[in-house]
């Protein structure tokens, strides 16, 4: 263990806070999943990396702009989240929760695999010409692909949030995560329900693919990368409790970032899951509990 | 000899009072049934008595030994054997290892556990089903599976929380003669019940709640009679009704 | 049918299928062996979850935690103090066990259950991984080698493969006849009743905490017997083989889709496994990841189709034919 | 069905042959004969097996380091065969170990019951360890291909062979060029700090910090990290401000490109530049492709192809012709001349006996390799005695060999220009 | 034409036989009430109608169209509202927006202002509360919400399950006050009830259910004074 100097630490601040953004748009997908379904969704991973790779090739055969490829990005995540829930996850809602786990560790067996047969395994970036600046105040720099993740970040769940809370679906879709039998009474169709809400996770971590993409590497297997974290920062956030994962986003991106200041590399991954297994023993509701508000 | 003595019970949960300053004592070998409106607080206070719940303030004393706090697993082991309102079955096993897990919390054995479990199928009338799911009965079974499985345990007091609620007739005449059956062995019983018929027909003593509170305490004769009682249980607009 | 003759019957299945299985490593070649050895050990690692994610009903994400310890725990004894590897695999058995305990008694102790259970286990197999990784850094970077000894019964090391294979087929038949004393005893019962239904059980006098990690302890200790096999049989262990997402998945894998909460489902979900594992594989090689595409695929055909796994699938069928037998 | 045959053990599938894979897998049930079609059990083939990762985190690099394997014996087919064995064709069977012990040893297996002559890979230093103990086993001889584990070769065994540069040849070759090019231009080199993977990026660098003082260089720091890190701005900025002359840096490729643009991003510019020291992304053709810009001037200690070999040159030729998907790297060169070992002793020996074999290729003296170097030849450890690790620069879009000089095609720019120089 | 019948409906339930051989006719603006001990499958039958539960054999018919096919949300649709037993009301969602739900589907969705207004002043004490989250309510204003939701939904056939449930007695009169209420503005009301005597004082007509199967039926005038009534529910 090291003590870090001043700058260092300011460094480390910074780019947990960014990080953290982006760990929290991921895991807001996952934790909507999870309070409407109650399903722990393996395949979260492989629907980033889907996104990442959509705009890597609308970027480099077509020429659209990485941010603006979620017009396509996003939708398309949609659809894909959709239809692997109508059609895979529905046919085990009632099964328990080991099994939808598992289904979805297939499910994502399968589209990674498919992506390396499709697109082969190699490692691509995307560079945007107009994007290779940074901007540095004092000592620290921050990264300019990484302010518009976390600025996309704080969008997509403010737009999530707002969606939930002023759209009748967005209504039906917190009320369905609260009282099934209740959302049955006033005539919510519960299976819609299901699969938009599924298809709104998919999207969400599909933009966060397309936000990453720009400052990361793309490969079928980069998903695995953040999806335990994501994992990790559902519980801390409150499984089902979205404004929570966001936050708890952002103390994941802290603890990794300025952890790696005063431990080596391998122990600042041990901090999150010491954290996470402290938060599941003695705050199993989360930090910000289980509800919506 | 008092088997069973509660002082002063008091559970809240949030802001709600659900036991209020509740005592009784219960007689060995005596049949006392807890009435009351649906919410009043009798499936609290069981849980208060069987050791789900600990009570906020207040002691019970089990064969004259402070139990307060302790958990429902060494409760069993003192003697004191529970029912719940909707049967809690072991879903996926058969009704014969459903009742044998009771068994076994006295006799270490397969086999005598296996015995002793046949011996009280037959003698609730479930020996037939013994190899069936306990998923498939139906809610008679279940009711005499629940009470088969806590006389297993082989308590000194148990407590049966509505095991007649929703059965016909002749399903609750062959428990009213069970339960007769098992206070005839001696052993105590406490019971909640919602089907006067079946309450006033077996308790030796009724006591009445309502609001978590202990209201009235009798015979049964004089607590049906008892206006307070019911106004308290069968609503006002029962007495309006009979007026009218 | 009396329960004498179907005992019998049960005991010359049973002596027909052991005689096969210990005559089998004559009639086929090493990779045949190996194939089997590999669905023996996973068979057995499934046996050892089993009785505590099937039986117990605690479903746990991070077995490989106790499998990398028991992997290093013997290495380790075996490299620097010269411990036999045998008496390695007892002790890794304790080491495993007593992590177990360790993790079960705060799990247990403030009522994780479902998927919180199954995260934390996760998240302890991740930590070991990271603390293996971050020790081994110095002095084994690259995975800790078992030097290759004589081949003898006592150093634990054979040139040929079938005596892997024997002591695979002992553990795996000792844990098999362990499963059913489990089925029949009462620790079994209890098990199942608290996976059941906790309340019920705490009320028919089950001390849950108590069972529960009763349950993790036998499972905890035998995973961990593995991890030592497997450490002997390939001579190297490193981080990834022994705490990794994959192993905790490869574990559980073979009882849910063979049964789990059953005798023999979890060594039948590992022999459909292994062998489906091998035969896409071969069918598909070449193809980049199409041989895991389809794995995928019929994982998740298996899941949705045979959701309690093959025999308890079979189990219903054969309840309905049973029934419809006796409406008729 | 040639053609087929050939895609099938490469590993490359376009989106055609994904299709009509796609398509068989439905029928696959109802016609498990079909792969004995496809490989086409064609009479007197010199069976080769050849166990890499194609799939998982490791699926790019072990592609690359199968289809250097293909190419080579693609190449001897097409030239005839095993001449001494009166032209016979050799086929390689490719399997996936997806970075396993347990399924590598399944394939070495599987590979030695089908009738293989000889065992290629398997890149990751845990899986080779177990194969090359099975092919040891059974007389079979194992050409290692990348894995670096010490470890492997010794264990005494007889069977198993590595040509490429050891670690040591890596570590030893960092700090000399480091000296090197301190010396000759003046830069006074004294401190150098390392930022490392864990594996073998960790061999490496305990290596490397155990060699620097005979160099004359002080390692007053390593920085850590782990395999599939989201993120490395901590870990820089605090081996930036270790402020040493020079930071060697050893990892994979996508930790590399991770690492390359945080390095650039916060200007990381100590006076004797970054130096890759066996690093997977620094002189990898498929980081260039990727960063562009970001790559130019980038330097690394690694093994490399002879530039100035005609031969090495067609390889090339060859290998894009055929390889779309796929880049030609670093990789690719010591698997092609593992292969090339191979090919050599079965022509010398004139037979598949494993054991006659073996010593053929313990006695190999191959002058006509892809690799730098001198003539492959093995020690009694089975290690290739003349390999040696270049200094590579990335120099206008191209790895270039820039050190020692007889291998050299141009002088390295040094000191490397800055971050924001770079066009 | 009737209103609603459900005709020998079978239920069964994990092989458990629930209801059997229900027949039951309901006429448009009465009041009918299910009496019954508990788990005689009232809410069964409920859940049944609502389509949440499948019958095994029977039909139920609500004006001549069969609807024992429907998903419950085509159910709810055609007008028939269930107001769940334990209200079922989201309470992390505020009062407001509880009541928007109600009016979830189209139709009502076009009537929500009107809807609105008659909540309200069927129950003041919700508007008044409209901003609270309908979770921090009391039993009987959570019972109001429930209803109310229940009339946003435009039914046509509103059934209760067990409203009086834990209430104090004051609060079910308030409750049934307000049943007769929306029964007298033209829907028709199914009722379920323990509390034997005030559903049937209340209900024009009534059906007596024991063991999944109807014992008694008539007009609810009649059933007060049937001495099997009184002997099953009071022991006397």
């Amino acid at each position: 263990m090291t003590i870090p100097g001043i700058p260092l630490l300011l460094q480390a601040i910074v780019n947990g806070i960014l990080m953290g953004g982006v760990y929290g748009l991921i895991a807001v997908g996952l934790t909507l999943i999870f309070g409407v379904m109650n399903i722990i969704n393996f395949a979260h991973g492989a629907f980033m990396m889907l996104g990442m790779y959509a705009t890597y090739w609308l970027y480099v055969l077509l020429g659209i702009d990485p941010y603006l490829s979620l017009l396509l990005t996003i939708p398309l995540l949609f659809i894909v989240g959709l239809l692997i829930e109508r059609f895979l996850i529905a046919q085990v809602l009632d099964a328990p929760g080991h099994n939808q786990l598992l289904l979805t560790l297939g499910i994502s067996l399968f589209i990674e695999n498919f992506a390396i047969c499709l697109w082969s395994p190699n490692f691509r970036t995307l560079e945007i010409p107009y994007l290779q600046n940074v901007v540095n105040i004092g000592t620290v720099m921050i990264s300019i692909p990484k302010v518009i993740a976390f600025l996309s970040a704080i969008i997509f769940t403010a737009l999530l949030y707002y969606f939930l809370k002023k759209t009748d679906m967005g209504k039906a879709i917190r009320a369905a995560s609260e009282e099934k039998e209740g959302a049955l009474t006033v005539g919510i169709n519960l299976k819609k329900i299901y699969y938009v809400a599924f298809g709104i996770g998919a999207a969400c971590v599909g933009a966060a693919g397309t936000v990453i993409a720009p400052f990361f590497y793309v490969n079928p297997h980069v998903g695995g990368i953040f999806v335990i974290v994501a994992f990790v920062v559902v519980v801390l956030g409150g499984m089902g409790n979205f404004i929570g994962a966001f936050f708890a986003g952002l103390i994941i991106g802290l603890a990794e970032s300025v952890g790696a200041a005063f431990v080596p590399g391998q122990v600042k991954q041990f901090i999150i899951y010491f954290i996470f297994i402290l938060v599941l023993l003695f705050k199993p509701e989360g930090l910000f509990g289980r509800s919506n508000e | 000899m008092i088997i069973l003595k509660v002082n002063d019970f008091n559970k809240a949960f949030g802001g709600l009072q659900a036991i209020k300053d509740f005592s009784f004592e219960l007689e060995k070998g005596e049949i006392l049934g807890i009435i009351g409106p649906n919410g009043a607080g009798k499936t609290t206070l069981f849980n208060l008595i069987s050791g789900f719940y600990s009570p906020d303030t207040g002691t019970a004393l089990f064969k004259g030994e402070d139990v307060t706090g302790l958990r429902p697993y060494q409760l069993c082991k003192r003697g004191l054997a529970r029912t719940f309102q909707i049967p809690q079955l072991f879903t996926n096993l058969t009704v014969l290892e459903n009742v044998r897990i009771g068994s076994y919390s006295r006799i270490t054995s397969s086999r005598e556990a296996t015995q002793e479990a046949l011996r009280i199928l037959d003698t609730v009338g479930l020996y037939e089903k013994r190899n069936e799911l306990a998923s498939v009965l139906s809610i008679g079974h279940r009711k005499n599976m629940e009470l088969a499985k806590a006389l297993a345990t082989g308590p000194e007091l148990i407590l049966l929380d509505e095991v007649v609620a929703g059965l016909n007739p002749k399903e609750t005449d062959t428990i009213i003669e069970h339960i007769i059956r098992i206070q005839k062995q001696g052993i105590t019983v406490l019971l909640i019940e919602h089907v006067m018929k079946a309450i006033m027909s077996l308790s030796n003593r009724i006591i009445v709640i309502h609001y978590g509170k202990n209201i009235a305490e009798g015979r049964p004769g004089k607590i049906s009679k008892d206006p307070k009682v019911i106004e308290a249980y069968l609503g006002e607009e029962y007495v309006f009704s009979k007026s009218r | 049918m009396s329960s004498t003759t179907q005992y019998t019957r049960n005991i010359l299945v049973i002596v027909v299928a052991g005689f096969i299985l210990i005559i089998l490593p004559h009639f086929i070649g090493d990779y045949y062996i190996h194939m089997a050895t590999m669905i023996l050990l996973y068979g057995y690692l499934g046996l050892a979850w089993n009785i505590l994610g099937g039986y117990a009903g605690q479903f746990s994400f991070g077995h490989a935690a106790f499998f990398g310890v028991g992997a290093f725990t013997s290495t380790l004894l075996q490299l620097n103090i010269g411990v036999n590897p045998w008496i390695g695999m007892f002790l890794a058995g304790i080491a495993g066990m007593l992590l177990g305990l360790f993790i079960g008694a705060l799990c247990f102790r403030y009522g994780l259950r479902g998927p919180y259970f199954a995260l934390a286990m996760l998240a302890l197999a991740e930590m070991l991984r990271l603390l293996a990784v971050q020790w081994m850094t110095v002095k084994y970077p690259l995975g800790i080698n078992i030097p290759i000894n004589t081949d003898s019964f006592w150093n634990f090391q054979f040139d040929k493969k079938a005596p892997y294979y024997y002591i695979m087929l002992f553990m795996t038949a000792a844990a098999l006849y362990l499963t059913h004393i489990i089925e029949v005893k009462r620790i079994g019962s209890y098990f199942k009743a608290i996976r059941e239904n906790e309340a019920a059980a705490e009320s028919l006098g089950i001390n849950l905490f108590k069972y529960k990690l009763l349950a993790m302890a036998i499972s905890s200790f035998l995973t961990a017997m593995g991890g030592t096999f497997y450490a002997q049989y390939y001579l190297i262990v490193d981080e990834e083989a022994a705490f990794g997402v994959n192993g905790s998945i490869e574990i559980l894998l073979g009882p849910i889709i063979g049964g789990a909460g059953t005798v023999f489902g979890p060594v039948l979900g590992a022999g459909v496994l292994e062998c489906l594992s091998e035969v896409t594989r071969d069918v598909f090689e070449g193809y980049g990841g199409v041989h895991l595409m389809v794995y995928g695929v019929i994982l998740v055909i298996t899941i949705i189709f045979l959701p309690e796994g093959i025999l308890g699938g079979l189990q219903l069928i054969f309840r309905k034919l049973k029934k419809r037998g006796r409406r008729h | 069905m040639k053609e087929k045959s050939k895609d099938s053990q490469t590993g490359k599938v376009d989106r055609r042959t994904f299709l009509k894979t796609a398509g068989m897998a439905g029928v696959a049930v109802s016609t498990m004969g079909f792969p004995a079609v496809l490989r086409g059990a064609a009479p007197k083939e010199i069976l080769i097996g050849s166990i890499h990762p194609t799939t998982g985190w490791c699926a790019y690099d072990g592609t690359c380091a199968a289809q250097g394997v293909q190419l080579a014996i693609d190449l001897k087919n097409a030239a005839g065969g095993i001449k001494s064995m009166g032209g016979a064709k050799l086929k390689v069977l490719l399997k996936d170990s997806q970075s396993k012990p347990k399924v590598g040893e399944a394939a070495a297996q599987k590979l030695i019951r089908d009738g293989c002559v000889a065992l290629m890979g398997c890149f990751n230093s845990p899986v080779t360890l177990v194969t090359t103990k099975v092919a040891e086993r059974k007389g079979i001889p194992h050409l290692i291909t990348i894995a670096v584990a010490d470890e492997i070769l010794q264990r005494g065994f007889k069977y198993t062979f590595r040509s490429q540069p050891d670690t040591q040849d890596m570590s030893e070759g960092t700090c000399k060029y480091v000296r090197h090019l301190s010396d000759k231009f003046k830069k006074d080199i004294k401190t150098a700090s390392i930022m490392h993977i864990n594996g073998f990026g960790a061999v490496i660098a305990n290596k490397v910090e155990k060699l620097a003082p005979q160099y004359g260089l002080e390692i007053i720091g390593k920085v850590s990290y782990n395999f599939g890190a989201a993120d490395l701005t901590t870990e820089i900025s605090k081996l930036k401000g270790m402020n040493a002359d020079v930071i060697l840096d050893c990892g994979y490729l996508a930790d590399g490109i991770l690492k390359i643009k945080t390095y650039n991003d916060m200007k990381v510019e100590p006076k004797g530049g970054i130096i890759g020291a066996a690093n997977g992304a620094f002189s990898n053709k498929a980081m260039v492709k990727q960063l562009g810009r970001l790559s130019e001037f980038l330097m690394d200690t690694n093994y490399f192809y002879n530039p100035k070999s005609p031969l090495a040159e067609k390889v090339i030729k060859e290998y894009n012709k055929r390889f779309t998907k796929v880049i030609f790297q670093s990789h690719v060169a010591p698997t092609f001349d593992a292969a090339l070992v191979l090919i050599d002793a079965l022509e010398r020996s004139g037979t598949t006996d494993p054991k006659k074999l073996r010593d053929a290729i313990a006695k190999t003296s191959l002058k006509d390799h892809v690799m730098t170097g001198g003539p492959i030849e093995f020690d009694s450890t089975g290690q290739n005695k003349n390999a040696i690790a270049n200094l590579l620069q990335v120099q206008k879009r191209t790895v270039k060999l820039v050190m020692p000089k007889e291998y050299a095609v141009t002088d390295p720019v040094y000191p490397i220009p800055s971050w924001s120089s770079k066009t | 034409m009737s209103f609603l019948k459900a005709d020998e409906i079978n239920v069964q339930y994990e092989d458990m036989h629930v209801l059997q051989e229900v027949t039951m006719e309901i006429d448009q603006q009465k009041i009918v009430t299910i009496v019954g001990a508990n788990g005689a499958g009232k809410t069964t039958f409920l859940k049944t109608i609502a389509g949440i539960l499948r019958p095994t054999s029977g039909e139920i018919r609500f004006l001549g169209d069969r609807i024992d096919h429907l998903y419950p949300h085509k159910i709810v649709e055609k007008g028939l509202v269930r107001i769940p037993e334990g209200r079922k009301i989201f309470p992390s969602l505020s009062v407001l927006e509880n009541l928007e739900l109600g009016s979830y589907l189209p139709k009502p969705k076009a009537k929500r202002p009107e809807s609105l207004e008659k909540v309200f002043f069927l129950f003041p004490v919700l508007k008044e509360r409209s901003k609270q989250l309908a979770g921090t309510l009391s039993g009987g204003e959570q019972q109001m919400l429930a209803i109310g939701r229940g009339i946003m939904s435009l039914p046509r056939l509103l059934m209760l399950d067990e409203p009086s449930l834990g209430l104090a007695p004051v609060l079910v009169r308030e409750i049934f006050r307000s049943v007769r209420e929306i029964n007298k503005q033209g829907t028709t009301i199914l009722l379920v009830e323990q509390n034997v005597f005030t559903a049937l004082d209340l209900a024009h007509d009534g059906y007596v259910l024991e063991n999944g199967r109807i014992v008694l039926k008539g007009k609810s005038k009649d059933l007060l004074h049937n001495e099997h009534i009184k002997e099953a529910f009071l022991g006397i």
